[in-house]
């Protein structure tokens, strides 16, 4: 059984008013050297596959077709055998 | 260390309530049996605090279709047409988990008018919050607001109205009410009734999980530090998920597949098969081997007490169970066959093969009900011997109405409503900014209106009064759009009844409503109390809300709170 | 002609789409079930607004690839009309029918209010019967209307006249302030280059009745109905 | 520098519908070996400071105070240091 950690986040040139938000509620707090926040989606999938390559090949696909959106989001991912 | 208490006293049963328990059953009960007394006896679940109290308000009008005792209220709008209404509390979940509590809270209420038969037409809500001077309450206001708009836009449902009021009394213990109101063919009915013994029982919806367990008899306490230990007690709501319940429940409800229908709130499982039973005199086996669960390896304690949202609870006779099942697949949800009406008069658990509780329903729905003391408060004495007259007259009148206008008590409460889709359904006629909202009914010229009231500072002030005037001000704003009240259902926020004047408050205040009620020939329909708003000792104002529905024959000439043309009268009415 | 209203699991602006088409213009309309393949007789399909699968992951992510996307898709290929209103509208760009995404408002708050929109492109089977620069007041409910697409897209939208309302002051001014999203350009709805596909974050459907206060979108609906007459006489004619 | 990778998830025992939601999504796509999904919060922020103690410190007090709501959620972070 395989573990996939799957991170989404919004482009670079792309403005994340989540991650703004976030950034002032943590100044307001006074946590004043916070230089920059951005926020994402995080995801965590188990698959039944013994083969780490298909694995890996079944996640990136799920990515492109459904987990991300490629016209403003990025995302990469970790994967990891774990026990069923 | 302390020694460990009976498992009766950790869930809030007192020493003479399980002694009667032991007496009802001849032996002792066990877990489970306990478990389930406790949550029975709760006062979110019995009332027992209130009961007497409650047996003041006027219950009959013409128009009543259903007053209290059943998940919601219905009154009659004609035509064969019914307005089902009811308010609910979700104060304490929404003080830990704002977004969450107050999208639970919208849940539980839309299911108790869908439980009835009614299509939900619109929401409103009732919040009182602290200071929005303080960082803490804003950020729990902004969550509560955004749960409802969260849960309730992904009805459909049209939040249309509400009220809201700020004072620091409530600033660790915020209200947070929710009211439905829902439209039913008479003939479309149903109650939340097991009827009919060898009628099949069904968990529809939701699979159930270890959340919410014991989320009512911890409504039932006031906050402490400890209860922000035990956590779970608030769950996460699934929308999208309710929305499917609605349309499914709906449908077998008008295909005539539905003896009995009633949503599983607080103490799941266990209040809602307990209450059926009881409604129709019947008995109940469940087998919780049945349930469809979420988690591997949970006790029959732990479904049966289960606050897992989005299920309901169906009645039906045998040969309805296949297409019933059928409907609910097409609507992507599950539905199971968990047990059976008898004719015994008992409540019965199974687990497989195996009873794991056996208690008379009789003795779980007659919880004991308590006359607690009651006591003018000191400050009430103190207030009394106050008359205007000590204020000075202020001098600049202008900067005083700038200041009222900048108040948020007064000023536009637009920041919420504009978060509420408030015109799904096509229906919203006059909208949030209102006195009171106007939906026309579709395919009639009629029209209905709503509106929630209740002003804490009054209660306080004169807690007799101050009922009364809630009520007052709900008919008033009702016919400020034209409508004819019908009926109002309410929310009893206070603090803790085992104080002698927190009783008297209330006391007070349902006997002014009363009164407001008798006067203006407006029954009340349905309600809830929730008692225990206080955090550290501290009680928030005495806080009942209002919420009212009234008819318009003709919804085409409603009225509007706005000035017209220049040069129009403006007339000052009453005294 | 006939409508068909696709209802997703989540959609709830379905009925409402449905009860203007039949009660408000007295014409055939029908319910498509996300699971059928059957468009056969539809004239114009509509993606309703709601929170089809509950806009979990993203709004628009899961409903597009419901079996009758596909299908969606083709009758938009042979120019049958597809309209997206809200939820729609995302759905539409999540399938690659139309260019660019959403993303949450700017304020992250969900807005349902009135808002001025100027038609910029009144050559659409939607827009007929509007005036080009004409301003008009339509409501809008969502938490997701902040939309975005590339420099180039967004280039090649606005050269080829696919950009149909911008938010707008209510004299007509595209000003940030009448943005209620943050949407780039202040763009409310996009057409693709035929024009038969159009998707817009605003409810025409709310704004067809004098009972619930604003009557400006009567004349979307008619526009579509006028153009399919001019259409079918053009196919007579010829 | 220092960059913190925050992961805020929703309790095991508390339902969570979005992971719900796209697991359904994704076995409609056929990926049939999906067993399991989660989804929550992903946040990158970027602090201002050269002492990892003291990053790990602020991290962790404002994951209790603002980040995640120990209700609900738990949460998980990894610290890099990162050139300014
Ligand atoms: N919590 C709320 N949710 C929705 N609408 C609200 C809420 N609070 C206030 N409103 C709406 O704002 C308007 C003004 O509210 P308020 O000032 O409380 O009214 P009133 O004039 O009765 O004192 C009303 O139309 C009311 O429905």
């Amino acid at each position: 059984m395989f573990e996939a950690r799957v991170f989404v986040t919004l482009k670079k040139a792309i403005l994340d008013p989540q991650g703004k938000a976030v950034k002032s509620g943590l100044l307001a707090l006074g946590y004043d050297r916070v230089e920059d926040v951005r926020v994402g989606k995080y995801l965590m999938l188990t698959l039944r596959t013994t083969d780490r390559l298909e694995a890996e090949k079944e996640v990136r696909e799920m990515c492109d077709r459904l987990l991300a959106n490629p016209v403003i989001e990025d995302y990469t991912f970790e994967l990891r055998e774990v026990a069923p | 260390m302390a020694e460990k208490k009976p498992a009766w006293q950790e869930m809030g049963l007192t020493a003479q309530e399980y002694e009667r328990i032991c007496e009802i059953l001849g032996r002792e009960p066990n877990y489970l049996e306990t478990g389930i007394f406790a949550v029975l006896w709760s006062e979110h679940c019995s009332y027992k605090n209130s009961r007497p109290v409650l047996k003041r308000f006027p219950t009959e009008g013409r128009h009543v279709l259903q007053g209290p005792g059943e998940n919601a209220g219905i009154v009659d709008i004609g035509d064969g047409q019914g307005v089902a209404l009811k308010i609910e509390s979700h104060n304490h979940p929404s003080a830990i988990e704002p977004y969450q509590g107050a999208a639970t809270g919208v849940g539980g209420i839309v299911r108790d008018i869908f439980a009835m038969g009614a299509r939900p037409v619109a929401l409103l809500n009732s919040l009182r919050f602290g200071s929005l001077a303080d960082p803490r309450v804003r950020y729990l206001f902004s969550g509560v607001v955004a749960g409802i708009s969260g849960y309730g836009n992904c009805l459909g449902i049209p939040t249309v109205g509400g009220d809201v009021f700020f004072h620091p009394s409530f600033r660790e213990n915020p209200l947070v009410n929710a009211m439905c109101v829902g439209l039913v063919e008479h003939a479309q009915i149903r109650r939340g009734q097991a009827a009919g013994v060898g009628n099949s029982v069904m968990v529809v919806g939701a699979r159930t999980g270890r959340d919410g367990i014991h989320g009512c008899t911890f409504a039932s306490e006031e906050l402490s530090e400890e209860s922000e230990e035990r956590r779970p007690a608030v769950q996460v709501g699934d929308p999208f998920l309710e929305k499917l319940l609605i349309e499914a429940c709906l449908e077998v409800i008008k295909k005539g597949y539905v003896v009995g229908i009633q949503d599983l709130g607080a103490a799941g499982l266990t209040s809602s098969s307990a209450e059926m039973a009881g409604r129709a005199g019947t008995g109940m086996e469940i087998d919780v081997s049945l349930v469809p669960r979420r988690e591997e390896g949970m006790t029959p304690y732990e479904v049966m007490l289960s606050e897992s949202q989005e299920r309901m609870l169906l009645v039906l006779e045998p040969r309805h169970v296949e297409p019933v099942r059928r409907i609910f697949s097409k609507w992507g949800l599950e539905a199971a066959v968990i047990g059976r009406v008898t004719g015994d008069g008992i409540y019965r658990v199974l687990d497989g093969e195996n009873p794991v509780a056996e208690i008379p329903v009789k003795a779980l729905t007659d919880s004991p009900v308590y006359y607690p003391e009651q006591r003018e408060p000191e400050y009430y004495q103190r207030l009394r011997s106050w008359t205007p007259d000590a204020l000075p007259e202020p001098e600049d009148l202008t900067a005083v109405l700038r200041q009222l206008l900048a108040s948020p008590n007064i000023a536009s409460k637009e920041w919420i409503y504009t978060q509420y889709d408030h015109m799904v359904m096509l229906n919203t006629v006059v909208g949030p900014g209102a006195d009171a909202a106007v939906l026309r009914v579709k395919g009639t010229p009629k029209g209905i209106a709503l509106t929630t009231d209740g002003n804490p500072r009054y209660c306080y002030l004169d807690p007799y009064r101050g009922g009364a005037i809630a009520v007052a001000e709900a008919a008033r704003n009702l016919s400020c759009v034209g409508a004819e009240p019908l009926g109002l259902t309410d929310c009893l926020n206070f603090g803790n009844p085992g104080k002698p004047e927190i009783y008297w408050q209330f006391t007070r205040t349902v006997e002014g409503m009363s009164e407001a009620c008798r006067a203006l020939g407006i029954p009340v329909v349905s309600g809830n109390v929730s008692f225990y708003n206080e955090t550290d000792g501290e009680a928030i104002h005495p806080a009942p809300v209002v919420g009212m529905v009234g008819l318009l024959p003709d919804v085409a000439r409603h009225v509007t709170g706005a000035f017209r043309d220049p040069g129009d009268e403006i007339v000052l009415l009453g005294r | 002609m006939k409508f068909g209203v696709v209802v997703f699991p989540g959609s709830n602006c379905d009925v409402d789409c449905y009860h203007v088409l039949d009660r408000v213009f007295g014409h055939p309309v029908s319910y498509i079930w996300h699971q059928e393949r059957d468009l056969s007789g539809i004239d114009c399909v509509i993606l309703p607004g709601g929170f089809s699968y509950g806009d979990y992951l993203r709004t628009g992510a899961i409903a597009r690839f419901a079996p009758v996307m596909e299908e969606v898709a083709e009758f938009a290929e042979k120019g049958g009309l597809v309209l997206g209103i809200c939820n729609g509208f995302q759905i539409l760009l999540e399938a690659g029918l139309l260019p660019g995404a959403m993303r949450r408002n700017e304020s992250l708050q969900f807005r349902c209010c009135d808002v001025f929109l100027r038609v910029e492109n009144a050559a659409t089977p939607y827009t007929g019967l509007y005036r080009r620069g004409e301003v008009i007041r339509y409501p809008i409910a969502h938490g997701e209307g902040n939309y975005y697409a590339t420099p180039e897209i967004l280039a090649q939208l606005e050269e080829k006249g696919q950009i149909v309302f911008r938010y707008c002051t209510e004299k007509g001014e595209v000003t940030p302030d009448a943005n209620p999203n943050g949407a780039l350009g202040n763009i409310a709805g996009i057409c693709n280059q035929r024009g038969n596909v159009l998707g817009l974050m605003p409810h025409p459907e709310r704004c067809c009745e004098e009972i619930v206060g604003n009557t400006d979108g009567r004349r979307f609906f008619l526009s579509i109905l006028h153009w399919w007459g001019m259409e079918r006489q053009k196919r007579v004619t010829a």
